[in-house]
């Protein structure tokens, strides 16, 4: 049989996802054929949809986000069949997250969480520690910026994150609502939460970083604005996904060598360390015409073998706990193990418990967050009006 | 029928049957979701609801739950944004294009490389466009910020795309930019076609260059010069991608295609969707009608 | 002031074409009525063009009212022009067409209004105002091209062929209008193309005679200048004779008999006339051309050498009639040569007919006498100026 | 006639500036396409150690055939090019030159006709595309294409040729011509600027449309230009290739320049000089 | 076959517009030249096009050949048309837009060669085959246009005013050419209009002189249909009389004396005129009109009437000159109404001047008589047909 794949456009995503899925052909003489999914994520889902709409089988195997399960689970297999409990393996968490109505629509891939990235060398210059709570961060960051800027380089920024109106800022408002202990938004039971005073401080806290350690432009930043400013030696702190790490230690980088990583800061003393969760799993589509080859193939790249080989070649993080004991894992990627419980405790969104609206829950969430840190309203009422509009968004259910 | 009239079908015939094929079944197909609770997730469970996705309480008008009133409801603003956005820049593309296309319709040296650099913008693809501007704005490492900073234009390095104080207009700068290529083109070969002997004429008379543009060019492209509007106008009302890609799809600068793409495809409201889309193309309309009525535009005139 | 100076005007269409215009030198004074005619393509609107400003003057130097103007732009030149092609606005309705022109010089609307009123009714246009030229005739379309000059009372007034499509009796009107109108203004200077010569005859204070083709390249441009009484009783040469006078001058060919400075005798086929003109610079035996028009030609019994023709064919018009007539060559001379058909002006109706033989007249007063090169010899009867 | 000095200076000065904020941005993509690495965060308008290496990694991705990808939008557009201005030159014949009722409610349902959202129509013309078996080929965006350029092109032509001469066409018709000769022999002719006008701006926006392109065609070998650019991958999830982009944006316009270069010739004035009089 | 029968034909441009062309009823014979005359704007082109096709007819029937043709392409009605507004394919040379008729019908690339050579050197267009029509001067387009048409050989021309941009000599020629082409293909109908009333004559088997303004609503368009010698002297009405002749015939006001068969008598400004019509249908006592054209007029010792005048003032045409008098009505007659000028033409150069005094004599078998409404009172001398 022939099986259409699409497993990730980046290029080192791409490689990999070529290798292994001419191995498993060679291995069980089918044919493989990948699909190029589009750069944007949303773009990606739009996709999906349309195709799923059409009860397309030109895809078989997909590559699923983890937001997605609640919205596309009606198109996708029950992998248990297929499983013999491979799945056991990975975090539960994730699983937890890709089983909807006791199905198992999609297996863990790899996995991703918010990081904070701190300049080793400025910290050390001008004696301070890699902060732990949001406070601390703001003190460090305003004051290694001011001396730096002092000292000619104007262009210096005390952090820089995703507060672009996209999917990004809900990631990185999540993680600071729930390192105030904010909640997530809506409950696990689906009730909504969010319109707390713990939330709305976490947001006027974020809002107060904007023009005073971040400059305005990061309310349009995304992964790559962030990392275009921290990169190129502007910046103090950034908060970003693991992939910049490879990239800031680039050969032509700047910063190289100069970066230190760590969790994101809790809110306030009493606060939680929170980093969302991010990464991919593969499902199966339900209009596939060959589920069972196809079903084979995510089981097989999903498999402790290849997650291995993905760890320690593009340094993909994964879901199966025993490997961040790898020592062949670790040696690649050192900070695998110095954060491992970030990576075991991130914090998911609520994708979950709001299924099918996720996208709109999170968009009308970016919408009050970025009226906030843009300084149109305080988080009081912006969150007060996020309730209601995410109650119109619920109606009767999720 | 006479024959004139059987020729004219005749001849019509071709583009009907294929504008039928490509157009009908997707135009009728979202006229008719917009009546139903469509689902992307499920179409076939669709119902049909009736007025509900334009009036209903979740409805697109009238919706009881904007507190604050429709026009700080995510449609209403992204209507009035679009509507912004629309005039403004097809204002400003009238008037560059209509520029452009007397610059190009001089004789000079080199005048061909210019008509092509000219369409350069409206050339680069506009996902390229977009982010090229996207980074040329970017306001820290943005060469916009640099040269202006560098001219002491500007002190303090400007967040174009997110301040929402600029944001539309930026916006609104680069489609100009973009797009008034394709006004100065149509415009150009409109000035083309103009009779050369009473600009004669007019030279003998003595008249100013500026009244023979207004009094005599101004008349005689109006046809040409409408029907360029008009797609403009038509194609800034839709405006999408340069909005979503610039700024992000944030609720302050949401157009009303944006709307539509948010409800119809990340939401996966087909129905609701589709009412979306069937009143842009109504609002559409409605503002085409109103642009044909002000600039008395006759569609059965005779040559 | 609105003298108008051509001095050796030179016009070259494109590198590889000949010269359009040849060396055209002539003054037209202030407040002169200058008719430009000469064949189709001679060039009469491309000199127009150029005293208008709209056409690039080769080499030469034009002036209007002593100040050279080659490099001035039409608009400064003071001049009001009637195009060939109507060049109408075709989105203006008749009266915007005819106002257009004041309006730009701010004129006062009332004063717009009523001259354009005024000219409107001259042309008959007055129940077409508010119409656009596409739903006009094209004689109407003309009128409007008219009306277009005359409300704007330059200082110079260039007309290329405006009454072409006009009738008879609104012609004749609007011709008079325009002699009026150039009368009342009086220091305008007007040139006018036409190709009537009746128009041409009437209106003209002077006429220049373009040449067409070859010629123009040797000998230039203009064919004869002067007042229209000079053209039709002095040509200069057969090429004017020809041209001016409808129907056009007979020309026979002849040999000089005798050259004395009063008159010459010509042998015309075997026939001696006696032509009334200075020969003194050519010999007995030159070969010569004798050139009479139509309405001097006399029949039946009269004075003067008598020719035999034989009738071809006749036009009857009504007033008069033409008799188109093979001249019957004595058997002596040279009968090889196909003879041209001879006209002849009947007043009324004409009571001849085809294939009968008549007895030509030809008075020595009423005969030109041309020589070999076509340059006409001086004649000395008393003529009209 | 002549223009004074001053005139001309200033015909130059502005073709300049235009150049100028024309192609700024484009000179901005060259430059950045020959910039690799860090260095694309940098401002500075020229690369320090310029390389063309972004464009060689075009053409060396096997499953990104970008030369194919060229080939199939030059055909796509070409196609549609070529069939919306047939169509639209014999249906703008009969809007404009002959009249019959109807033709103004016609006009504004040709009109209409785009004035949908792109969105809105995507999952419609998706079926569409299907039922028709033209899924997943390049060639099957022809039609798709259609909906946006041939109201353009039936409008424009409809409104240039409704300015033509009515005598020319009475010529015609005297001469023994029928409507297909008269538009063939006579119409287009005198209708090059237009035609090249409409051309060049419908075959750009059939170049450039993405939308339908993402959707509707899932084969690499089968994609089109702006999807291809867009599907141009960095070495990891949220890297964005800047350089590679930059150096394919700069591929896929410099034809089009070319285009524009050969076209515009013939974009001239006067062609229906000395026709009529009057 | 190509007759063509006009019945009672209407033309209306616009619902609310009046009547263009009313009641156009006539018939032109086979192979027969048709001229249609008669003021700008009131309807030649129109007819003209209507026959071609281009015109939808308002009512009324259109046949060609016997065959109804109301509804018919003008593809299929075998007719060629020179347009007045010459129409000229301009992306064609000269070549190509005279060979395109040929070219559409399938014509041997050979045989239109042929004719475009042919018909380029009759028109003089030989040198010019190779450029476009914006480079020809105003003759040589129209000149195209005319070669366009005969290149076709069709069984029915139509000529719109195809001369009005050529010169004299040209005209002539090309006039010629035109009637030997009608002539040799023989059964080629042809129509054509002219503002040239010596074309008209000459030309015409058959001239239609059409009306223009209030009177086409009640009187119909056509003024008078017949052959040139008819429309000169038997005029059926004043418009005909005046609108026919060059300069137009004099009209004066008078009272019926006497009415007889062969006779009447008119008091004109006191004096008694006799007129040789058929006066019967009139009663002594009624208004009525006499016309007698400038050429008719006497003057100086002659038989008739004799009608004193003063000279008002002169043209000199050179072969002829045109006097225009002031009639001195006798103190005891109308002298409250302000009488025309009349126009009297006298061969030669005039010796007269202005202020001068003069006898006019009226011939009776000279003058026409019109009664109050405008209609002819039918003469009773013996006139060429
Ligand atoms: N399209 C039109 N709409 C309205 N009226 C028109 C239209 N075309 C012509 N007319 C009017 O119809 C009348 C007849 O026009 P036509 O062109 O037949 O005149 P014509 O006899 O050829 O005049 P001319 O000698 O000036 O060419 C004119 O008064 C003209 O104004
Ligand atoms: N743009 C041009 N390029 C080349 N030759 C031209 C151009 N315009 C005119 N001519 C030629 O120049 C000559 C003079 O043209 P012009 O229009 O002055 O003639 P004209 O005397 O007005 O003739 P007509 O009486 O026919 O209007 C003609 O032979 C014509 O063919
Ligand atoms: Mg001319
Ligand atoms: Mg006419």
């Amino acid at each position: 049989a022939t099986i259409t794949i699409s497993c990730g456009s980046v290029g080192q995503d791409f490689e990999f996802c070529k290798k292994t899925t001419e191995d498993w052909a060679k291995k069980t003489g089918n044919t493989v054929k990948l699909f190029t999914p589009p750069q944007s994520t949303t773009d990606i889902l739009a996709l999906f949809r349309q195709m799923f709409a059409a009860k397309s089988s030109d895809l078989d195997v997909i590559n699923v986000d983890v937001v997605w399960p609640g919205m596309i689970k009606d198109h996708l297999i029950d992998l248990k069949p297929y499983s013999k409990g491979a799945e056991k393996e990975h975090f539960p968490s994730i699983v937890a997250n890709n089983t909807a109505d006791g199905r198992l629509i999609a297996m863990p891939w790899f996995t991703d969480a918010g990081l904070l990235y701190y300049r080793k060398d400025l910290l050390e210059k001008h004696g301070e520690k890699a902060p732990t709570t949001w406070e601390e961060l703001a003190a460090t960051a305003k004051k290694i910026q001011d001396a730096e800027r002092k000292a000619g380089n104007a262009d210096m920024q005390g952090f820089v994150f995703q507060a672009k109106a996209y999917e990004g800022l809900t990631c990185d408002a999540v993680e600071w609502l729930w390192s105030y202990g904010g909640g997530n938004i809506v409950d696990d039971k689906g009730n909504i939460t969010v319109n707390n005073p713990k939330a709305a401080k976490a947001l006027n806290t974020a809002a107060s970083w904007i023009g005073t350690i971040a400059p305005t432009g990061v309310l349009n930043y995304g992964e790559e604005d962030a990392r275009g400013v921290f990169q190129s030696g502007n910046a103090v702190f950034m908060r970003n996904w693991p992939y910049a790490w490879s990239l800031g230690n680039g050969k032509d980088s700047k910063i190289a060598g100069k970066i230190g990583v760590s969790a994101l800061p809790k809110g306030g003393a009493d606060g939680k360390n929170a980093a969302t969760l991010g990464g991919w799993q593969l499902a199966v589509s339900k209009y596939s015409k060959n589920p069972k080859e196809a079903a084979d193939l995510v089981m097989y790249m999903t498999s402790k073998e290849i997650q291995k080989e993905r760890a320690i070649k593009g340094s993909y993080n994964p879901t199966i706990p025993s490997l961040y004991q790898d020592k062949e894992v670790l040696a690649a990627a050192p900070f695998f193990g110095d954060l491992y419980s970030v990576f075991t405790s991130a914090v998911p969104r609520p994708a979950t418990a709001t299924g099918l609206k996720y996208n709109e829950v999170s968009a009308a969430f970016w919408n009050a967050t970025h009226d906030v840190l843009s300084g149109k309203e305080k988080a009081e009422a912006s969150l007060g009006k996020l309730e209601g509009k995410l109650k119109q968004i619920k109606r009767r259910e999720w | 029928m006479s024959s004139k009239t059987r020729t004219a079908w005749l001849f019509l015939a071709p583009m009907l049957v294929t504008l039928l094929i490509v157009a009908a079944w997707p135009l009728g197909r979202t006229i008719w979701f917009s009546f139903t609770d469509a689902n992307l997730n499920d179409m076939g469970a669709a119902r049909f609801v009736g007025l509900e996705n334009y009036f209903g309480e979740y409805g697109l008008f009238a919706n009881p739950n904007h507190t604050e009133g429709f026009w700080l409801s995510d449609w209403g603003i992204s209507i009035l944004n679009t509507l912004q956005f629309s005039l403004v820049s097809v204002l400003l593309e009238t008037m560059f294009g209509l520029g452009v296309a007397l610059l190009l319709n001089q004789e000079f040296k080199g005048r061909a490389l210019v008509r092509a650099a000219v369409l350069v913008p409206w050339a680069i693809p506009t996902i390229v466009s977009a982010k090229m501007w996207g980074w040329m704005l970017h306001d820290q490492f943005g060469v916009i910020n640099a040269i202006l900073q560098g001219w002491g234009l500007i002190d303090a390095k400007v967040a174009w795309t997110a301040d929402p104080q600029y944001a539309l207009w930026t916006v609104v700068v680069v489609d100009v930019w973009k797009t008034t290529p394709f006004m100065a083109l149509l415009i150009l070969a409109a000035l083309q076609t103009l009779p050369k002997d009473c600009y004669e004429a007019a030279h003998v008379d003595g008249v100013h260059p500026l009244r023979v543009f207004w009094s005599v060019t101004l008349p005689l492209i109006r046809p040409a010069l409408m029907v360029a509007v008009i797609f403009r106008l038509l194609d800034a009302l839709r405006v999408f991608d340069l909005i979503y890609v610039l700024t992000s799809n944030n609720n302050s600068t949401m157009s009303m295609s944006g709307f539509v793409r948010r409800e119809m495809v990340d939401n996966g409201y087909m129905g609701y969707g589709s009412a979306a889309s069937t009143a842009l193309f109504l609002i559409i309309g409605l503002a085409t009608v109103v642009y044909m009525r002000l600039g008395r535009m006759k569609l059965s005139e005779d040559a | 002031m609105s003298r108008i100076d051509f001095q050796q005007i030179n016009k070259r269409y494109g590198p590889s074409l000949p010269l359009t215009i040849h060396d055209a030198t002539l003054t037209i004074g202030q407040g002169e009525f200058c008719v430009f005619v000469g064949p189709s393509g001679c060039g009469k609107s491309t000199l127009l063009r150029m005293v208008a400003g709209l056409e690039d003057i080769t080499s030469g130097d034009l002036s209007i009212g002593g100040k050279r103007v080659n490099d001035l732009p039409p608009a400064e030149r003071g001049v009001a022009m009637v195009f060939q092609s109507y060049a109408l606005y075709p989105h203006m309705t008749v009266r915007e067409n005819m106002a257009f022109g004041l309006k730009v010089f701010g004129a006062d609307k009332a004063v717009i209004e009523q001259k354009v009123k005024k000219a409107a009714d001259i042309l008959q246009l007055t129940p077409l105002l508010d119409r656009l030229p596409k739903a006009l005739s094209g004689g109407q379309r003309q009128r409007v091209a008219i009306g277009r000059a005359i409300v704007k009372e330059p200082d110079v007034f260039l007309f290329d062929e405006p009454l072409s499509n006009l009738d008879a009796a609104l012609r004749v009107q609007t011709r008079l209008e325009i002699a009026k109108l150039h009368h009342d203004i009086g220091r305008a200077s007007m040139i006018y193309v036409t190709h009537d010569q009746v128009e041409a005859m009437t209106l003209a204070d002077k006429i220049v005679l373009l040449r067409a083709g070859e010629k123009v390249q040797t000998e230039g441009s203009v064919a004869q200048f002067g007042t229209p009484m000079d053209l039709y009783h002095r040509p200069q040469n057969l090429f004017v004779a020809e041209f001016i006078g409808s129907p056009k001058m007979n020309i026979l060919p002849g040999r000089l008999i005798a050259a004395e400075a009063t008159h010459a005798v010509v042998d015309v086929l075997g026939v001696a006339v006696t032509v009334a003109v200075d020969a003194r610079r050519a010999k007995a035996g030159e070969a010569v051309s004798l050139g009479i028009r139509p309405e001097h030609l006399l029949h039946g019994e009269a004075e003067g050498a008598a020719l035999p023709v034989r009738v071809r064919h006749l036009e009857r018009l009504g007033e008069s009639s033409m008799l188109y007539l093979d001249p019957q060559a004595a058997a002596a001379s040279s009968a090889a040569v196909a003879l041209p058909l001879m006209t002849l002006r009947i007043e009324g109706h004409a009571s001849q007919g085809a294939g009968q033989s008549m007895q030509l007249r030809l008075r020595p007063e009423q005969c030109h006498l041309f020589d070999a090169a076509g340059q006409a010899f001086a004649r000395t009867v008393e003529l009209p100026a | 006639m002549r223009r004074s000095p001053a005139a001309t200076a200033a015909l130059y000065t502005l073709a300049l500036l235009v150049t100028l904020v024309s192609v700024f941005p484009f000179v901005y993509a060259i430059t950045t396409s020959l910039k690799t690495g860090s260095e694309l965060f940098s401002t500075s308008l020229w690369p320090e150690n310029g390389s063309l290496a972004n464009y060689v990694s075009l053409f060396t991705v096997a499953e990104q055939p970008f030369g194919r990808h060229v080939v199939n939008s030059v055909v796509v557009s070409t196609l549609v090019v070529v069939l919306s201005l047939f169509l639209g030159v014999t249906a703008a014949y009969a809007l404009g030159r002959i009249s019959f009722r109807g033709r103004g409610l016609l006009l504004t349902t040709i009109l209409g006709v785009s004035m949908f959202p792109q969105v809105a129509v995507l999952a419609g013309m998706f079926e569409m595309i299907r039922a028709l078996g033209l899924y997943n080929r390049s060639l099957g965006l022809v039609l798709p294409y259609l909906i946006f350029t041939l109201p353009f092109t039936v409008w424009v032509l409809t409104t240039f040729m409704r300015q033509l001469p009515k005598e020319l066409e009475e010529a015609a018709i005297m001469d023994g011509c029928s409507p297909w000769r008269i538009i063939k022999d006579v119409f287009l002719p005198l209708l090059w600027p237009a035609l090249v006008s409409t051309g060049l701006l419908a075959f750009i926006a059939a170049w450039n449309e993405f939308l339908f392109a993402l959707t509707f065609v899932i084969d690499n070998n089968e994609r089109t230009v702006p999807v291809s650019i867009s599907l141009i991958s960095g070495a990891s999830k949220y890297e964005i290739p800047w350089g590679k982009i930059m150096a394919a944006s700069v591929l896929v316009t410099l034809p089009l320049i070319g285009l524009v270069l050969v076209f515009q010739k013939k974009i001239v004035s006067g062609l229906t000089a000395g026709a009529v009089k009057g």
